[in-house]
């Protein structure tokens, strides 16, 4: 199965495919993507037969995305802060970094749980929703975007899922104060 | 402005008052309104082992119109609050409040800096009659907080009150 | 839907059930457009208890945290208990005795237990028979009573810890438990004859509500809903976490789709924990229940994990990511029911308001843990 | 009897008042103690002995309550619907004969006086639902309208078996004619009759809205039905309608089939007032009956509800209909009876 996606995954000009340490990590394959290529992994993975568990974010900001520890033969020279060292606020690491992560996962007892990210600009954290391919991303992406407001291009109601009706505030930015 | 001996009333509604009182006391009818964990423990509360139907508090009614006392069971959220509200406001007079559980007391273990969703306490939106702590209060605490309102209305308590030792 | 029954001119009128609403158990809402009683859309409105979970996460240390997963779902508090010391024992390397393994199997599906006789009582309370959720409760004041004893709350538990378990169980846990499983197991043929073989019901639940595997799919339904579609997946058996596998239990399937299979795979998951619990307590082992080498102040690597276990309403997911120090960095969770919930909307359209509610019943759904 | 006229007519209305407000005050108090046995609880104990005082603190306490008319609603509709209800009960309990001689007016159609009274409770509904201006109430109200209709035709169609049977429509000639034991009431007078009393039975609960046919009150769906909006004594005095109606329809059953006030058997006297005693021991043996389903069945929806009546009830009922006619007609023809 993994050898099988990773040769799929190769097609999509991927920032990153890492094979990782089930038994630690909880899942088997990390891959990264650009927010142009976001819903052609969901449609590899949705003909495959896997279902999106969940999506969410990651706000890093001041700090360097940590998460996918690229061995040294897949590091990207386009996602040079991902080989750097982790948890340390770069001082002179480019622009923040705003992640969006979807989990997806098998029902037919193969066990294979991928990993597919995005890293956008914090400034303008935008990338093509896949909720038109799979309906279940519909309310995983509006939650994302009450929380960190993250813009799914396309989405036909970004409208607050969990926050109030009214609610124009982002509460799991980093920089959020009630 | 000394004092003064009124003449004794013709029609004496004190005692009339006490007999409403003890009828209000002895049928509570409270809202079927479950806001969070709370909830799942009054509704222990009206099962078969803590049987609050002894003291005839058993009526869940499901309609604001027809009820007595709100047990506010759980979290309120900022967004469920202006619901929370009109449920109260929808409640014909005379009409009381439990607070149940340390969410709705003072939003409990939600509180923290930086909070953004919940109200503080039921006592922000609307006056609360009794409070019972606990996260979440058991059934014989929910029990004892029906009693408490009940000495509240009537003015003496049904059953001897246990100190603690 | 039938033609027929449809209104000529194809008024129709919005209701809106909830925050406050019997059916909904608790507060979600659900913006029902009705022509006369079908649902020609359904939107269900969350947020209504958005507790701040993850949010929280951020701003407590690791240990901290615990009490908050007992509250997600607090009808089956100790599978989210399990699942967060899963995901952070994962990160950190953290060996677990087996005695403590076993107790948190037998105290999560005794949980599981009493989540689904609950549900089963609720369940036929939203289809107007009110004396069978009072005999679930009797039952479940027993589950309630074995679990006080060892971890000291009622519904809100929070007994594991990293590396093990706060303490150990007595001789009358053990006992009271074996006590139990006889007891239920004398109930539940009660159950199903007073319930189960209801003409009323079978014929309110059979063909109502169909869900199909594909749909359950592309939604993400996970737990008793996708089983009842004919999905074989259970986290116990398809991802084996703790002392499982060497447990022998079955998964109940059933391919139908409808409320009845939703139904019934719930019935027949609990005589599963009970087959579970047994088992358990005759392989319960001697020794420790926490392990040695914890470290008073946990530190994950830098890092994201992800974790999921079987709660007992579906896959419940938990992806923490450490920044290396003693607080999460960030804290995901993804809760079963959201995503079961999501195809309501689907799925309730050009149903009947009774059928629409029989089938939220079936999802089972708690709230607090859909709004998070 | 020896009273004049007006004091007659005085003394029943009171009576029948008082009886009607006490039976649906003690009903509740039953039904709460018959749902807390059933369901392993103790129901209520505190308030009196053996919680007898609590219909008293419930009347108290729902008298003295606001009474709320919510804006918007239709005030003249929402304010006599609940009379509505309540007034076509008690006036029905005019042609009930409780006794031999126990029977406010012993009219010669007391059947379609019940029956005439009974279709206009429905109209309460209709009213009270719709004057609330509330969805639920709007949609509880047409339910509970929809299903009347429906049940109310295999009920009059078993009616006219039984005014066939017995080629009379007062209540007390009926009972009459059923005199001397057990086996002489109609529910024995034919092998159809356990049927025809099985189909008014369930016609009777279907008519007075108590599950498993409570759809117009839904709980679960439809908040509190019709009455979602009455506060205090508006809905009190529609919870004393639903068991006056409750009342009604046993005493039907019972005069209809279970020989009214006659005694089982020939040995036990049914004079005076051992009449009452056993009309009102059959009477609540039926109440209990009503309530331990209750709190037994789940809801049916609306479509099985119709179903049952259109495409089961009414077709059984009419053939019973014919079966007794043929009986009654042709049996004698044949054996060569008068």
């Amino acid at each position: 199965m993994l050898s099988e996606l990773k040769s799929e995954f190769a097609s999509l000009a991927p920032l990153a495919v890492i094979e990782t340490d089930y038994k630690v990590k909880g899942y088997h394959l990390d891959v990264e993507v650009g927010p142009d290529r976001v819903v052609d992994a969901a449609e590899l993975l949705d003909r495959l037969g896997f279902f999106l568990e969940a999506i969410t974010g990651v706000d890093w900001l001041g700090k360097n995305p940590v998460g996918n520890q690229p061995d040294p033969v897949s590091v990207n020279e386009q996602d040079p802060e991902a080989a750097e060292a982790e948890g340390e606020a770069g001082s002179d690491a480019p622009a923040d970094k705003m992640e969006v992560v979807y989990d997806y996962n098998r029902t037919d007892g193969v066990l294979c749980r991928v990993v597919v990210r995005c890293r956008l600009d914090r400034a303008k954290p935008e990338l093509p929703t896949v909720s038109r391919l799979i309906p279940g991303a519909d309310w995983h992406e509006r939650e994302t975007h009450d929380f960190f407001g993250i813009i799914f291009t396309g989405h036909h109601d970004l409208s607050p899922l969990l926050l109030p009706e009214d609610a124009d505030f982002h509460p799991l930015r980093k920089d959020f104060k009630a | 402005m000394g004092k003064e001996s009124l003449q004794s009333a013709i029609i004496k509604f004190a005692p009339l008052d006490k007999l409403l009182d003890l009828g209000r006391a002895n049928s509570l009818w409270p809202m079927t309104f479950g806001l969070a964990c709370c909830a799942i423990e009054m509704m222990a509360t009206g099962a078969s082992r803590f049987d609050l139907a002894r003291f005839g508090a058993e009526v869940f009614r499901p309609s604001p119109r027809q009820c007595d006392v709100m047990i506010v069971a759980g979290t309120i959220s900022k967004k469920m609050a202006p619901a929370v509200q009109t449920l109260y406001d929808q409640m014909p007079e005379p009409k009381w409040v439990i607070a149940m559980g340390n969410c709705a007391i003072s939003g409990g273990p939600f509180v923290f800096e930086g909070q953004y969703g919940i109200v503080e306490g039921a006592d922000k939106l609307f006056p609360v009659d009794v409070f019972i702590p606990g996260c979440p209060p058991r059934p014989e605490a929910l029990i004892e907080g029906i009693l408490e309102l009940e000495e509240k209305v009537t003015g003496h308590r049904r059953w001897p009150r246990v100190e603690a030792v | 839907m039938n033609d027929l029954a449809r209104s000529p001119n194809q008024e129709t009128f919005v209701l809106n059930l909830g925050p406050q609403h019997p059916a909904t158990h608790g507060v979600l809402r659900v913006k029902l457009t009705m022509d006369g009683e079908y649902i020609v859309d359904a939107e269900p409105v969350l947020g209504y208890v958005h507790r701040m979970h993850e949010k929280m996460g951020e701003n407590r240390t690791w240990v901290q945290f615990m009490p908050n997963t007992a509250r997600l779902d607090y009808l089956g508090a100790l599978s989210y208990n399990h699942g967060y010391v899963k995901v952070v024992e994962q990160a950190m390397g953290l060996e677990v005795p087996e005695r403590a393994e076993y107790l948190r199997v037998i105290t999560v599906e005794l949980n599981r237990i009493a989540s689904h006789l609950l549900w089963f009582g609720a369940f036929v309370l939203d289809l107007g028979g009110f004396t069978p959720l009072l005999y679930a409760f009797d039952d479940r004041e027993h589950i309630l009573d074995l679990l006080e004893s060892v971890t000291g709350s009622r519904l809100t538990f929070c007994y594991y810890r990293f590396g093990g378990l706060c303490n150990d169980v007595d001789d009358d846990f053990l006992t009271g438990t074996r006590a139990f499983i006889k007891r239920l197991r004398k109930r539940l043929p009660d159950y199903h004859n007073l319930v189960t073989k209801n003409i009323i019901l079978i014929n309110r639940l059979k063909d109502v509500g169909v869900l199909s595997a594909e749909m359950c799919r592309k939604y993400g339904a996970t737990g008793p809903v996708l089983r009842g579609s004919g999905v074989d997946y259970d986290v116990r058996k398809n991802e084996p976490y703790s002392v499982y596998p060497e447990l022998d239990f079955e998964v109940p399937v059933y391919s139908e789709g409808d409320s009845m299979a939703r139904y019934m795979v719930r019935m027949d998951e609990i005589d599963q924990c009970l087959r579970i619990v047994e088992q358990a307590l005759d392989k319960l082992p001697e020794g420790p229940v926490m392990a040695e080498k914890v470290p008073k102040i946990l530190k994950p690597a830098a890092g994201d994990y992800y974790g999921a276990v079987e709660a007992a309403r579906g896959t419940f997911g938990i992806r923490i990511v450490s920044d290396g120090t003693n607080i999460p960095y960030r804290m995901k969770l993804r809760s079963p029911t959201f995503s079961n919930l999501s195809l309501y909307g689907e799925a309730s359209r050009g149903l009947l308001l009774p059928d629409a509610l029989a089938l939220m019943g079936s999802l089972d759904l708690v709230i607090p843990e859909i709004d998070r | 009897m020896t009273l004049t006229e007006p004091w007659r007519v005085l003394a029943f209305l009171v009576g029948i008042i008082a009886f009607v407000a006490l039976n649906a005050a003690y009903l509740v108090w039953l039904e709460r103690k018959v749902a807390g046995h059933i369901q392993g609880r103790i129901g209520p104990k505190e308030v009196g002995p053996f919680g007898l005082l609590q219909p008293l603190a419930d009347g108290i306490k729902l008298m003295s309550k606001q009474l709320l008319v919510p804006k918007g609603v239709d005030p003249l509709l929402f304010k006599v619907a609940p009379l509505l209800v309540l007034v076509p009960a008690v006036m029905s309990f005019v042609t009930i004969p409780f006794g031999e001689n126990l029977v406010a007016r012993n009219i010669d159609i007391g059947l379609l006086m019940i029956f005439a009274f009974a279709s206009v409770n429905v109209m309460g509904l209709l009213l009270g639902g719709w004057g609330s201006n509330n969805k639920y109430a709007v949609i509880s109200a047409a339910r509970a309208v929809s299903q009347n209709v429906a049940y109310e035709i295999p009920m009059l169609i078993t009616v006219v078996t039984m005014i066939m049977l017995t080629s009379t429509m007062n209540l007390n000639e009926m009972v009459i004619q059923q005199g001397g034991g057990i086996l002489n009431w109609h529910f024995f007078a034919n092998p159809l009759m356990p049927f025809a009393f099985l189909i008014f039975f369930v016609c009777a609960l279907a008519e007075t809205n108590r599950a498993p046919f409570d759809l117009g009150e839904a709980e679960s769906e439809l908040i509190a039905g019709f009455h979602t909006e009455y506060s205090g004594m508006g809905f009190g005095v529609f919870f004393m309608g639903e068991y006056a109606n409750i009342i009604i329809g046993c005493s039907l059953a019972v005069i209809l089939f279970l020989g009214g006030w006659q005694s089982p058997f020939e040995f036990l006297s049914d004079q005076g007032l051992w009449g009452v005693f056993w009309f009102l021991a059959k009477v609540y043996f039926l109440i209990f009956c009503v309530m331990w389903i209750r709190w037994t069945y789940p809801r049916t929806t609306l479509w099985g509800l119709l179903n049952l009546s259109w495409k089961i009830l009414i077709p059984i009922s009419l053939l019973i209909l014919l079966l007794t006619g043929a009986m009654i007609k042709v049996w004698p023809l044949i054996t060569g009876a008068s």
